[in-house]
């Protein structure tokens, strides 16, 4: 009887045209074991062929892709039949596509490796349970609004957490949008609105979250919360409290375009009272009684069902490149400080006192340069081309040059937009500046800052003298983004933005399920790409969470008496105490417990396993022939 | 009945065992010693002029590391019917395991010949050989292979521990009663097979491991063992207060340990 | 610890005058530096077009004269040469293997552990050594400013610790000019090439100098100081090699420090 | 036997980083065997004994960066480890260097590929083909 079967996936092609299926079911073939084969296993048929030819089967080992692809579907059909042993050997990624001359071989020693732990392998224990319909979103800016205000529409009850006292993140500071160069407040401020009044969302400001435990679906999030000193229940923001504050710049108050929510905060570092002195003159005038001097830093544990991710990204830190002098030099600035200034709404910031003459902006200030951010954030070029028209706008006169790379402008009406700016006088020069510096070329310009580059179309060195130097950097991760993905359990990629589960099929998905990313903590992200991507994480969130029951797999390790000599390594051992001495030995908190087999390799006398003991052993010993 | 004793490279000291009051009277009872070089006879042609299987049993101490040890072995096999490997030299190479060098070293008798009987010990509890040659009189194979870790039978105070810094034996922490590795003092337990009674332990004397590796790879369970119970911050302070990792890990049975295979092979390679 | 100065090919020719200030430099401080004995060539940069491993040679076999010890250089270029090759065989033990082969034919050998190169600055700026400067400095004098010039290779890519040389010209009596160009280039050997460029370079270094105030620019390069005073114009600041403005400052006459009275 | 190194590699970081380095197309040596775990953590030294003594020239154990451990602190328990065992086997007179640790994210394949592949070169002598 052929108890055991073996799933061969072409994948089309690509394995198939790589691997010698043919030889692999020839040297494969046992008494016990059949050998099929199936150009697509993920396809419906294909998923059709493995539940037929599975019946009756003792176990089964499917030979084909990544296990973030169909682990998870193959295992639930076979699971539906009662088939406990399944494993999957990811040959397309092992063998066929890094195989350097031999990929049936290796395939074949990868596949046998298999079958020497199929034997042994159960799959995991699978528990039911019904999802809380809450949601914890982290970050209140663009992302996160979105995906609050999308989830508590659909039913769910959300906690919004954000590190800042107000809402709203980057996008607080753009003027206008690209490309169509609307105004952007008019455009986002009434996301602003609609939250503030949104039904089931709990805003947390000034908050992170400390720890997350427990299963996809039900999870304990404990977040720690800094004191605002005025109470969110009580003020109504009249903000008398602003224009009696004796300090200047005020103490108290909402530093920001459009607070929300509209209550202000106190700065314990400017604040008088904080400073030993006795003014009250805040608490006195408010109305409400909303000033709380005696608030104090506060911890809170939510349980929710899932969490989304939306921590966003900020500008690489420009004083990092040196020969452009950003913090050194009054007059070179950054994109972000222009964007900030214009959208301050007075009529002319502090860079601004003297109209410039010339202007110039650095592209890729710090990108694609291995010394700083090796790659390309994509979005900034039609930023910086954005604001060099609204410059213009504002000073008609001034000379204004682009030194760029490449310049990426996306969407139809990027295009549109470098042409118009090319028509009102903008010049766009292919080049990396050099130097940015006090010290002019000829003295004179003195009193005016040189950039030195190089037109690279024209093979012709620049030497230009200019009154504002406008930075471009590239994008970052938030800070205290890789705290959170260690905390999350997350993996960050190379550049430290949260790798998404798969990125062209799952962007909002996680390697963690019950975990979804938004906007641009997973990459730089301009508003509309950022508010799609959240709307996706909202959906994915609110499809998990209003399922009535999911079933949640539950590897644990397990834990053999007669071997045990009760040396009680693994409780300390355990990241999770999930093993606890007791009377009978030792004791496993499934609900802790996440089989990590940290335990297992710890224990001196083979007492604990997960899978299956010495599983890997057999694994080993086979695939080493 | 007639046996035969026989002493490879060792102490001597599981000799003195068979002196002890403790051994099975029915074993001692028409007991006739037919070949024990330290006691009686010494002669090799006493042993060739028996017929095959002439002896009852054969008793081997000590692990074989000349070429001479090695054909006394296989002698005694060829003549006894059953055979007796006695204590940790004789099965897992003991003590003189360490003593390797360029391509050699001492092996445990068990791998020259087969062995009917194992006495595990350095040397074995008195207990432990009488249970043996018991076994032995029953003509049942014996290894004590069902046993747990010798922390089964050890009286001192388990706790979850983390281990800060090594510490050498003696003082408060051998009088307090609590685990030793608690205490931060290495202690094989763990990877030991149980049987002596845990009696170091119990005197106040960490766990070498005599009585047998628990599991195959005991060395590396037990090197695993402490690293994982070393606090992360204090890992090099750790490994600086590990002086002697391969007496450490291996104390007993390195003879018989894949890594040494490997460094033989080597030697070999090297030489030719 | 045993220390060795290595004085460079530049110090026999093109800076004769810097080889004599850091000579009396160390006098007056009473280092007990040593010449190294034997020394050869640092590599330069002519040797690049051969194999990288000819001009690790040149320097490995500086570096096996001092056997175990430090070796203080002045010279920019052999500076570079030097920390390249003591970073370089330190990682690469195959090369080191193969050096010390040859070397080995001479009776010498070289181990990366033993031997440690520090540029002067560097070794002025210890706290001993800094303080025995102070010490030495002879009377108050004015502050006159001094604009510092590190080049290319202190700067790059074995970078000096940000600061020293402003630090000894502070101590030791001088006003330091903020100089925002103290990691530009020279024009290094772009006088071989007749290129033009070299003018233009040299020429904003000396106005950049003159603009912070500077009456000096302080330089430890010889090539620095012979293209920035060649090719410089002629009004600004004077160039000179930082040892001799400590000497000044130390009271040494200007002929121990390679100066003639009528330059200042 | 032809040389083989065995691969640890954690489910969530190095084993994806090898598919990351799939999609690229890099190409490992054929001996290059990658075995999942669980994670880095979950890599008992006996294994490494075990891989040693069944012909294997190497063992690498592929885990999470640094402070990126997905059960907390499985990596850094995985790098102690390894230095313990490096320590032991240079005790025994073998090189330590048959043994060693990778820590790589998921999306840095090409990471992965050079330090197999310069692990693969200590090892053999064969260098990846250009």
């Amino acid at each position: 009887m052929k108890d055991w079967r073996v799933f061969l996936c072409e994948c089309g092609g690509n394995i198939g045209e790589v691997v010698d299926l043919s030889r692999l079911a020839r040297e494969l073939k046992g008494k016990e074991l059949e050998i099929l084969r199936h150009p697509f296993l993920c396809s419906p048929e294909g998923q059709d062929f493995l539940v037929r030819k599975s019946r009756r089967a003792k176990g089964v080992l499917v030979a084909a892709c990544a296990p973030d692809l169909h682990e998870e579907t193959f295992r639930r059909l076979l699971r539906a039949q009662g088939l406990e042993r399944f494993r999957l050997v990811p040959i397309r990624e092992e063998a066929a596509w890094t195989a350097l001359s031999d990929p049936t071989a290796k395939a074949l020693r990868l596949i046998r490796a298999g079958l020497a732990a199929l034997k042994e392998t159960r799959s995991p224990p699978a528990i039911t349970l019904r999802p809380r319909p809450a949601l914890l979103v982290i970050g209140g800016g663009a992302a996160g609004i979105t995906a609050a205000l999308k989830a508590s529409e659909a039913g769910l009850t959300v906690y919004l957490l954000e590190r800042e006292p107000f809402l709203g993140g980057k996008a607080l500071y753009l003027d206008r949008l690209y490309p169509r160069l609307e105004c952007a407040s008019c455009v986002f401020s009434p996301r602003l609105s609609a939250l503030a009044r949104a039904e089931r969302v709990e805003i947390f400001t000034r908050a992170r979250l400390v720890r997350l435990s427990g299963l996809p679906g039900d999870f304990e999030a404990e977040i720690e919360s800094q004191p605002r000193y005025v109470r969110l229940d009580r003020c109504h923001g009249c903000g008398r409290c602003l224009s009696v504050c004796p300090v200047e710049p005020p103490a108290i108050g909402w530093p920001v375009p459009h607070p929300v929510p509209k209550v202000p905060v106190i700065n314990p570092f400017r604040c008088l009272r904080f400073k030993g002195q006795s003014c009250r003159k805040c608490e006195k005038v408010c109305p409400r009684g909303a000033i709380d001097f005696e608030d104090t830093w506060g911890r809170r544990t939510l349980r929710v069902g899932g969490v989304i991710v939306a921590t966003g990204f900020r500008p690489y830190a420009a004083e990092k490149i040196f020969h452009y002098g950003y913090g050194r030099l009054p007059r070179v600035i950054t994109l972000f400080d222009l964007e900030k200034a214009f959208s301050s709404g007075e009529k002319k910031p502090e860079i601004f006192k003297s109209p410039p003459e010339r202007v110039t902006f650095v592209h890729c200030a710090g990108s694609r340069d291995r010394r700083h951010l090796p790659y390309c954030s994509e979005i900034c070029c039609g930023l910086a081309v954005k604001a060099s028209l609204r410059l213009k706008e504002l000073y008609p006169r001034a000379e204004i040059y682009h030194f760029y790379q490449d310049l990426r402008l996306k969407d139809p009406e990027g295009e549109g937009l470098y042409h118009r700016a090319r028509a009102m006088g903008i010049r766009f020069l292919r080049g990396r500046v050099a130097e940015v510096s006090e010290v002019p070329w000829s003295p004179e310009d003195e009193g005016r800052l040189l950039v030195l580059a190089e037109d690279t179309l024209l093979r012709r060195k620049m030497r230009l003298a200019v009154d504002l130097v406008v930075l471009v950097p590239g994008f970052v991760p938030e800070l205290g983004a890789g705290e959170l993905a260690s905390l999350l359990g997350l993996c960050p990629g190379e550049a430290g933005f949260f790798e998404p589960r798969e990125n062209k099929v799952d962007p909002a998905g996680t390697v963690r399920r019950g975990i979804w990313l938004a906007g641009a903590c997973s990459g730089p992200r301009d508003l509309s790409e950022t508010v799609a991507s959240a709307e996706a994480a909202a959906l994915e969130a609110v499809t998990f969470l209003s399922r009535p029951e999911i079933l949640v797999e539950q590897s644990r390790v397990e834990w053999q008496e007669t071997r045990c000599g009760r040396c009680y390594l693994c409780v300390e051992v355990c990241p999770f105490k999930a093993l606890v001495p007791a009377e009978e030995g030792l004791r496993v908190l499934p609900e802790l417990c996440s089989a990590c087999g940290l335990c297992v390799s710890a224990c001196p006398s083979g007492a604990l396993f997960l899978e299956a003991p010495e599983a890997v052993f057999f694994q080993l010993r086979a695939v080493l022939g | 009945m007639k046996i035969a004793l026989y002493n490879a490279l060792s102490c001597g000291g599981c000799d003195l065992i068979f002196f002890l009051e403790d051994l099975p009277g029915s074993f001692l009872e028409d007991l006739e010693i037919v070949f024990w070089p330290e006691v009686c006879d010494h002669r090799e042609e006493v042993l060739r002029n028996l017929p095959e299987k002439g002896l009852e049993a054969a008793l081997i101490c000590g692990a074989i590391r000349t070429r001479d040890q090695e054909k006394r072995v296989l002698l005694l096999r060829n003549k006894a019917r059953r055979l007796a490997a006695v204590g940790s030299c004789a099965l897992y190479g003991g003590i003189p395991g360490l003593l390797w060098e360029k391509g050699e070293g001492p092996r445990p008798v068990t791998e020259v010949v087969s062995c009917e009987v194992a006495v595990p010990g350095c040397p074995p509890e008195p207990k432990t050989l009488r249970e043996a040659l018991e076994a032995l009189l029953r003509e049942e194979d014996s290894g004590g292979k069902d046993r747990g870790p010798v922390c089964e039978e050890c009286p001192r105070t388990r706790r979850p521990f983390r281990i800060g810094r090594l510490k050498k034996w003696g003082g408060e922490e051998v009088l307090s009663g609590d685990c030793f590795l608690a205490r931060g003092i290495i202690c094989s337990g763990p990877v030991t097979r149980g049987g002596c009674g845990a009696v170091c332990p119990g005197a106040g004397y960490p766990c070498g491991g005599c009585y047998g590796p628990l599991e195959d790879l005991a060395g590396e369970r037990l090197l695993s063992a402490l690293a994982s119970g070393v606090l992360p911050a204090r890992a090099d302070e750790f490994l600086e207060g590990l002086v002697d990792p391969v007496g450490t890990f291996f104390r007993f049975f390195l003879a018989r340990s894949p890594l040494l295979r490997l460094r033989k092979r080597r030697d070999e390679e090297d030489t030719a | 610890m045993r220390l060795f100065y290595y004085p460079g090919c530049a110090s026999q020719h093109l800076a004769r005058d810097l080889h004599q200030a850091v000579e009396a430099l160390f006098s007056a401080l009473e280092l007990e530096i040593a010449p190294l004995e034997d020394w050869n060539c640092c590599g330069a940069r002519e040797v690049a077009a051969e194999s990288p491993l000819v001009g690790l040679l040149l320097a490995a076999r500086n570096l096996a004269l001092v056997q175990e010890g430090r070796l203080i250089v002045t010279c920019s270029l052999c500076y570079h040469n030097l920390k390249l090759a003591e970073k370089e065989l330190s990682r690469d033990r195959e090369s080191l293997r193969q050096l010390n082969d040859l070397l080995a034919e001479e009776g010498l050998s070289y181990s990366p552990d033993s031997v440690r190169v520090s540029h002067l600055l560097e070794f002025l700026c210890e706290k001993d050594n800094l303080s025995r400067l102070v010490s030495e400095v002879k009377g108050s004098g004015p502050r006159t400013p001094v604009a510092p010039f590190y080049g290319c290779f202190l700067s790059r890519p074995f970078g000096l610790e940000a600061g020293l040389m402003e630090k000894l010209l502070d101590l030791s009596g001088f006003g330091v000019a903020a100089n925002p160009l103290k990691h530009h280039c020279c024009g290094g050997h772009l006088p071989r090439t007749d290129s033009p460029v070299i003018k233009e370079l040299c020429g904003r270094l000396i106005y950049s100098a003159g603009r912070a105030g500077a009456r000096f620019l302080g330089v430890c390069c010889p090539v620095c100081r012979l293209n920035l005073e060649l090719y410089g114009p002629e009004e600004g600041p004077r160039v000179l090699y930082v040892p001799q403005l400590l000497g000044l400052k130390l009271g040494l006459p200007p002929a121990a420090l390679g100066l003639e009275d009528g330059e200042l | 036997m032809k040389p083989v190194l065995i691969g640890f590699l954690c489910e969530w970081c190095a084993a994806r980083a090898l598919e990351n380095m799939a999609h690229k197309r890099l190409k490992l040596p054929d001996g290059f065997l990658p075995l999942r775990v669980r994670c880095s953590g979950a890599v008992e030294p006996a294994l490494l004994t075990e891989a040693l003594r069944r012909g294997a020239l190497g063992v690498l154990v592929g885990g999470c960066p640094r402070g990126h451990c997905h059960y907390r602190e499985g990596n850094t328990r995985a790098e102690i480890r390894l230095k313990v065992y490096r320590k032991l086997l240079a005790a025994l007179g073998l090189s330590p260097d048959r043994v060693r640790g990778v820590w790589v994210g998921s999306g840095e394949g090409e990471r992965l590929h050079r330090e197999i592949w310069q692990f693969w070169k200590e090892l053999t002598g064969e260098d990846r083909p250009l």
